[in-house]
């Protein structure tokens, strides 16, 4: 990579504004061939909003877009696309209900021709899959795919086209360790056929691994463009933030207290799009975290679901303080059980309800906001306020749509609104608190928060479920962890006995054959 | 002398056969100079007593419409306004002062057309297409079924209802499945069921009104209702000063002209003599007192 | 060219919005006017003065809004909670059945079950039957959408016809008036029973002020209560609105009977204030026009009534002034479409503006 | 047994297909609306207008295709109204299709009022003639000698439908609007012209089925003529589940079970096993059976994603 060579992308003194909010605020940045730019800031910094313009999806109030010096025009993807840009966006955009074949060419052929061609199709995507290990079954439809695989499709998608710059919008939010680290492979294949990378994430570890450059935005502001080489995650989290960022961890071990939930060869049956349990037996103390490490897809969705209230266990038990509770959240709520579902758009909240009606949507039963069937809004609006205060939802206020604050602030909204309910059988506080993937998503400072959210809970008496994909959060926050794989679990073992190492063999199906999930406890 | 002041509200357009008739008759007033005439068509129900009541408020000295439906709203408005005559197509009976009722009596030469049908049919099978059934259509239709039971005793009728007034393709499909069923001859209540039988090569019988210019070779006879004789008795009432709450039914009736046999025109000798002989003769005793055909008002059924 | 949302949404824009959309309806229409060869502002003029410029005018488009409220009303409650309810006028029909079946006369009086009771309880069980009804036919689709998965725009369209010809089956058979001389017509209701008239010699009847108590009830659910709460929230995001403990199926449902129940209602009110009894041709369309007047009013209760105010008078003066001016009585319809299609667009842009890219393509 | 006479026969075909014509193409277009995913209840009005609209042209002395290009002409029109207020300004589809009905209603009667004032009987044309040059063919033969070019038009529109859909890029894009337009736009596409043009396609088909209405199936315009039939064709896209050659077996069992309602009610009491039931009921009859078709189709309907989603660039 030469310094001299001409820059294949030139983003020049982009500003974009969303009404009184400052999005871009003139930046400028140039990328390289074989060069691969990390893109780092919090949520709502405006990494996305940049993007976006550089593809066309946004039109930026003003700067200009250059690649290989020809300047793009404004909001016009075909114009990306046709100058060699390719963009994996932050939610997945393939159509579910067509084929991955389909998703990929369409756009390629002019609209008018009368025929695809779609065996040369196929000989391409084969050529591409082959060279950049990206194996997909072009005739699957894309519903049927996992995350992974669709990630896949999407950098297909771009490559199909001769794409030369490669955007990566958070390609590793969701996918699990061994996706991610044949993603990176693919993009070390990439870079050394010279395409340029933008590369998102949150996660410094993997933005220090495979970038050459990193540029820090904040508050719609670039702030720092350094060399990969010469920095460090603590530098990197400041810069993104504005201040040091604590993660906290684990103190040492709490004493554990009784057990405040317990499964008991619970087995639910699979459905279309998730995996099923299978005889899984484990006991939560109160006190402790418990991590549930695994593989998406191998049943973490069915446990959750079980355990928040929303279904029942087709065998086996289930059971709070020694009772069972029918599947109904009202009445898991009610018992003190705090849950904090994977997808906050889909379940968090409602997104078209103000913030101040989804802080009381789980408590529409309780006296202190209802009486009569009529909200008592002094009450309810004063306890939002409180929650957005104390949780620091930032982003409008009581009365905005819940819809517009960032992710990592509806995450807190979400993880405040199942902290402070105040069952209905007097518990002030949750006695179980179930998180799946917490801070999929989030920034680091976000992170953070959430994960000294979850250790005041235990420390305050709380049994805490920890569904999590990410293997550094389980090992930093859990006293217990047990694997999850096709649907069993192994017993839940002291965190200290686990390296990353076992809990991958773990997690790739290794250990936990019947014999030994029939006694674990 | 001035003129009078006519308005008509009807509840569906003016080329729908029933109102058609009372619109073609008060033009013809208007033409001849005798009246002022107004009309509003497809009103609503929802809209009829508003509309009466502004043209009554507007100093008509007739008004002319089809109660049917709003009866209760009519009459409501006729007693506001007594000094305005209200000419009203109704089942019900005429209402003091000022209401008088009139309706569609054409089942005599609905008889002798169905006498014509009786004696053209070589399948003895007659198909008839209604809209609804309600009295309007019913009496006719019976009095029909009746006159070809006349002349021939061993032929069968096919009849159906489509549901709306206005949906000639349906009509024609009704018509088409008579046809398939056997029927050579068709009783038209609703446009579209002529247009069925002439692609057809069959016969058909106009109703209200005579569409056999439309259907030279198809439409064999028609029994027309000319409201010219009732809009005439109203119209003299109410120069006179002395329109009261009456019936005008009988003006609809063959006596008055207000209903007749449509010239057979171009089917003039199509028509087998002796059988015309028949329907003269009916035709005769009908117009002498001596014939009445009975009126029916039920639902007509298909024949086993 | 593309939208995009406004930060702050003027007070001017509001205002002016209805009445650009105003304007620009008269100016459309006006050519249709002229092209009958009327003179424009005369009729414009008529117009106005037959919707709003008199007291019967005033009494007309109130009894013309009556109904209209409740359709609209049942339709805004549906459609907040994502219930697609095309159907008020299937519903607005069978509660007219309904009201007719228990209020309706016998042999010149009440039923025999119903003679011995005060003429308030059987008034209240007249419009309950009425509600009842409504409610049930759209508690079919809600439920076949909710078991099954069945698309209730379309079930709720197709009800409108069996219902319609439900009704026309037995206004030719078991409820058919046998003093009506044989046309398809409902027994009329005991008169005691009938709506009292609010001004004198005109139709304006109580049924108005159901509907705007009504519209006022609704304005306070959808305000203050859970189930106002629950019902945006169901309609919204079902599946967070489930997550958070609310009974999603039972709140759709409920909103559902809801609906179904304004818009059987709408039929009660339509034949006790207005009709007396109850034929096919009672309604000229007023649970289609309710899904206008719901949308025009942004599914807000109050606005609602507003529109359905609005609606009517543009009804009722536009059938005036055709007749005046000697132009087909159909450009009241010609006008409310334009006006409601323009509205439509008017608030839009109070809420976003259009913005043509410099690469000046229109996509 | 009747009910096997009725069927087997000839006529029995020969009048499905004629009441199936207009439906064909009204669902067709629906249907290519909805896979572009923009539900259009224009298709009331649309087809109202193109009833007006083709016969009018043809009344005027244009040739009977070209009264058909007309009526497809402004049903070109009226799609891109539509298209244009639900898919570049993103406002309420059912609404906006109300309105769309409202709209095209009322100005076809107000225009047809214009013309006609004063006519006692409706003015009315030539219409097309059957395809008599069928008879010979055997099978089909008799059933489509009795057919005019119209009918054989709907019954090639829909396989051609689905070979556009499913075998052009073309017809890839449509699907992927209708699908996910962020997908499509990120692929190129421009998704508001896809779904404006499709939207304007699917409304010429309707309206070529409102003019057979009045170019072939009858010879005269008549106020409330379609009579709910555009209705029909919304429920049939879903029955169809949103593919063509469904659409066209959907279409013709509704015309067969109309075709037969007619012919049960007019059996009257002769019909064995069956009370003589008001003719309402077989009426009702097409209706009800389509709720059941519904619902026993409904757990497979695959409704395009983006179907009533507005699509507005650059907001999530
Ligand atoms: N479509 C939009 N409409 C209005 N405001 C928007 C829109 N998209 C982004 N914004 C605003 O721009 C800011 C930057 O958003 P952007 O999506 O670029 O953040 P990001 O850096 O990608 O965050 P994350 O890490 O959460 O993905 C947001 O805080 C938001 O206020
Ligand atoms: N319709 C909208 N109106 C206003 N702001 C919006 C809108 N949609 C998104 N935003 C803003 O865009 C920013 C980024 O949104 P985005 O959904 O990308 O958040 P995120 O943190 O990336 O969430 P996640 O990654 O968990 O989905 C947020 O700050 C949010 O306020
Ligand atoms: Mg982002
Ligand atoms: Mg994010």
């Amino acid at each position: 990579m030469s310094e001299l060579s001409p820059p294949v992308l030139r983003l020049s003194h982009i500003s974009k504004r969303f009404g009184a909010l400052l999005a871009n605020d003139d930046i400028s940045l140039t990328l390289q061939r074989g060069e691969v730019l990390a893109l780092l800031g919090e949520n709502g910094a405006g990494k996305s909003t940049l993007v976006n313009i550089l593809f066309g999806h946004y039109t930026a109030d003003a700067g200009s877009v250059e690649v290989d010096g020809v300047a793009l025009p404004p909001g016009n993807p075909r114009a990306a696309l046709a100058a060699g840009v390719g963009m994996v966006h932050q939610h997945f955009t393939l159509a579910d209900n067509l084929s991955v074949l389909d998703n990929i060419v369409i756009g390629t052929a002019p609209l008018w021709h009368l025929r695809q061609r779609r065996r040369a199709a196929l000989a391409r995507i084969h050529d591409l899959a082959g060279r950049f290990g990206l194996a997909v079954d072009p005739h699957a439809r894309v519903g049927a795919l996992s995350v992974g695989e669709r990630q896949r499709v999407e950098i297909i998608k771009a490559l199909y086209r001769g794409a030369r710059v490669l955007i990566l919008d958070e390609p590793t939010a969701v996918l699990t360790p061994q996706e991610v680290e044949s993603l990176f492979g693919t993009l070390r294949q990439l870079i050394a056929e010279g395409l340029a990378v933008i590369f998102i994430s949150h996660k410094l570890d993997e933005v220090l691994r495979v970038s050459h450059r990193v540029a820090v935005l904040r508050g719609g502001r670039l702030v720092a463009t350094l060399p990969a080489a010469a920095t460090s995650k603590p530098e990197l989290a400041e810069l993104m933030v504005g201040r040091r960022v604590e993660m906290p961890a684990r103190t040492g071990t709490t004493a554990t207290g009784q057990v405040v939930a317990a499964l008991d060869r619970a087995s639910v049956a699979a459905t279309a799009g998730r995996g099923g349990l299978h005889e899984i037996s484990l006991d939560l103390h109160a006190g402790e975290i418990v991590g549930i490490a695994g593989v998406s897809g191998n049943g973490q969705v069915a446990l959750a679901e079980v355990m928040s209230g929303l279904a029942a266990p087709s065998a086996g038990r289930v059971t709070l303080h020694g009772a069972a509770l029918p599947a109904q959240p009202r009445r898991w709520i009610g018992a003190g059980v705090a849950r904090i579902p994977e997808d906050r758009h889909a379940e968090g909240a409602v997104g078209d309800l103000a913030v101040w009606e989804n802080a009381i949507a789980e408590q529409l039963g309780n006296p202190a906001f209802v009486r009569a069937g009529v909200i008592r809004r002094a009450p309810a609006r004063h306890f939002a306020h409180d929650l957005v205060r104390r949780f620091d939802v930032r982003g409008g206020g009581i009365d905005t749509p819940t819809r517009t604050l960032s992710g990592g602030n509806m995450q807190k909204l979400i993880l405040g609104r199942a902290l402070s309910v105040t069952g209905a059988d007097a518990c002030a506080r949750p006695r179980l608190v179930v998180a799946s993937q917490p801070t999929w998503g989030l920034d680091i400072g976000a992170v953070a928060y959430v994960h000294r959210q979850l250790l005041e809970a235990a420390a305050a008496g709380a049994a805490v479920l920890l569904i999590s994909e990410d293997l550094d959060e389980l090992m930093a926050l859990s006293d217990r962890i047990a694997v999850m794989h096709a649907g069993r679990l192994t017993p839940a073992r002291a965190t200290a006995s686990w390296t990353l190492g076992t809990l991958g063999l773990a997690m790739a199906g290794a250990g936990t054959d019947e014999g030994e999930v029939s006694h674990a406890a | 002398q001035s003129k009078i002041k006519v308005a008509a509200v009807y509840t569906v357009p003016v080329e729908q056969q029933w109102v058609s008739r009372i619109h073609k008759a008060l033009n013809e007033a208007k033409a001849r100079g005798e009246i002022d005439y107004v009309f509003s068509e497809s009103v609503s129900n929802a809209d009829y007593e508003r509309v009466l009541r502004q043209y009554a408020e507007q100093g008509s000295g007739l008004i002319v419409g089809e109660s049917f439906a709003v009866e209760g709203a009519a009459r409501k408005v006729a007693r506001d306004y007594p000094k305005t005559a209200f000419l009203m197509g109704s089942s019900g009976k005429p209402q003091a002062p000022n209401f008088s009722v009139f309706d569609n009596y054409i089942q005599e030469p609905s008889y002798l057309t169905g006498m014509i049908a009786g004696g053209m049919t070589k399948t003895n099978h007659i198909g008839m297409v209604g809209g609804y059934a309600i009295p309007e259509v019913n009496r006719l239709m019976h009095a029909f079924m009746e006159g070809a039971r006349e002349v021939n005793p061993r032929v069968r009728f096919t009849v159906s209802f489509i549901g709306s007034w206005f949906d000639p393709p349906k009509a024609k499909e009704a018509a088409f499945a008579m046809v398939d069923k056997g029927a050579d001859i068709l009783y038209a209540e609703r446009f579209g069921v002529s247009d069925a039988a002439r692609e057809r090569g069959k016969l058909a019988i106009g109703n209200v009104i005579n569409t056999q210019p439309q259907y030279p070779a198809t439409v064999v006879a028609s029994a027309l209702w000319n409201m010219e004789p009732t809009i005439a008795a109203a119209l003299a009432k109410v120069k006179a000063g002395q329109f009261r709450n009456e019936d005008y039914g009988q003006y609809s009736l063959m006596k008055y002209k207000g209903a007749e046999l449509a010239p057979l025109g171009t089917f003039e000798g199509k028509v087998p003599a002796d059988l015309m002989t028949k329907v003269r003769a009916r035709e005769k005793a009908i117009l002498d007192g001596k014939f009445a055909v009975k009126v029916v008002e039920t639902e007509p059924k298909s024949t086993p | 060219m593309r939208l995009e949302a406004r930060t702050a949404v003027s007070r001017t824009a509001l205002v002016g919005a209805p009445l650009a959309a105003i304007a620009v309806t008269l100016l459309i229409c006006a050519a249709l006017v002229a092209a009958a060869g009327a003179p424009v502002g005369r009729a414009y003029l008529l117009l106005l003065e037959g919707g709003f410029g008199s007291r019967f005018a005033w009494s007309e488009t109130l009894t013309r809004a009556t109904p209209l409220i409740l359709t609209g009303l049942a339709v805004a409650v549906a459609f907040r909670t994502r219930l697609f309810n095309i159907g008020a006028e299937g519903q607005l029909y069978l509660g007219a059945l309904a009201a007719v079946a228990v209020g309706g006369q016998v042999d010149g009086a009440a039923a025999p079950w119903a003679a011995s009771l005060p003429t308030g309880v059987l008034f209240g069980a007249m419009v309950a039957a009425g509600m009842l009804a409504g409610a049930l036919l759209l508690l079919l689709p809600a439920v076949l959408k909710l078991r099954l998965g069945v698309d209730e725009v379309v079930t709720t369209l197709l009800l409108n016809f069996i219902v319609l010809l439900g009704v026309s089956a037995m206004l030719d058979g078991p409820m058919k008036d046998p003093l009506a001389m044989g046309w398809p017509q409902s027994v009329g209701l005991v008169p005691e029973l009938e709506l009292a008239r609010l001004m004198e010699r005109s139709r304006v009847h109580a049924g108005l002020l159901m509907a705007l108590a009504l519209a006022a009830l609704v304005w306070a659910i959808n305000r203050f209560t859970v189930f106002g709460l629950q019902m945006r929230a169901a309609g919204a995001n079902a599946r967070a609105a489930a997550f958070a403990g609310m009974p999603v199926g039972r709140v759709t449902l409920l909103a559902a009977a809801l609906s179904g129940a304004l818009a059987g209602l709408a039929g009660v009110v339509e034949v006790a204030g207005r009709t007396g009894y109850l034929t096919l041709d009672m309604s000229p369309g007023y649970g289609y026009t309710g899904v206008v007047i719901a949308m025009l009013a942004g599914l807000h209760p109050l606005g609602v009534v507003a529109s359905a105010v609005f609606v009517a008078g543009i009804l009722v003066g536009a059938d005036g002034m055709s007749r005046a001016v000697g132009v087909p009585n159909t450009i009241a319809d010609v006008i409310v479409a334009v006006a409601l299609l323009s509205m439509l667009v008017a608030t839009m842009l109070t809420r976003y503006r259009i913005r043509f890219d410099r690469a000046g393509r229109v996509a | 047994m009747e009910l096997l006479d009725i069927v087997s026969g000839a006529p029995f075909w020969i009048a499905v297909l004629r009441v199936a014509t207009p439906l064909i193409f009204g669902t067709l277009g629906v249907l290519l609306c909805e896979r572009a995913g923009v539900l259009n209840l224009g298709i009331e009005g649309i087809m109202v207008a193109g009833a007006f609209s083709g016969w009018l042209a043809v009344y005027q002395g244009v040739p009977l295709w070209g009264g058909v290009a007309v009526a497809a002409g402004v049903g070109l029109c009226l799609g891109l109204l539509h298209g244009w207020l639900t898919v570049s300004l993103a406002l309420s589809q059912h609404v906006a299709g109300l309105g769309v009905t409202m709209l095209a209603t009322s100005v076809s009667y107000y225009a047809y009022r214009l013309g006609f004032a004063q006519v006692a009987t409706p003015p009315t044309i030539t219409p097309f003639a059957p395809m008599t040059g069928w008879q010979g063919v055997p099978v089909i033969g008799p059933v489509m000698a009795a057919e005019t070019a119209l009918t054989l038009l709907a019954l090639l529109a829909a396989p051609l439908l689905a070979w556009l859909l499913y075998r052009t890029p073309l017809g890839l894009a449509v699907r992927m609007v209708g699908e996910n337009p962020a997908a499509a736009e990120g692929q190129g596409i421009r998704v508001n012209a896809v779904r404006i043009g499709a939207i304007m396609a699917g409304s010429a088909l309707m309206a070529v089925g409102g003019a057979f209405l009045t170019l072939s199936a009858f010879n005269a315009f008549f106020f409330n003529m379609i009579n709910g039939r555009g209705w029909i064709c919304v429920a049939l896209v879903v029955f169809a589940s949103w593919r063509p050659g469904r659409a066209l077996l959907g279409a013709l069992l509704f015309a067969a079970f109309d075709a037969l309602q007619l012919r049960l009610q007019q059996g009257g009491a002769s019909l064995p096993g069956l009370p003589a039931l008001p003719y309402q009921v077989y009426l009702m009859l097409p209706y009800i059976l389509s709720i059941v078709a519904l619902i026993l189709v409904a757990r497979r309907a695959a409704y395009p994603q983006a179907l009533m989603k507005p699509y507005r660039k650059g907001e999530r």
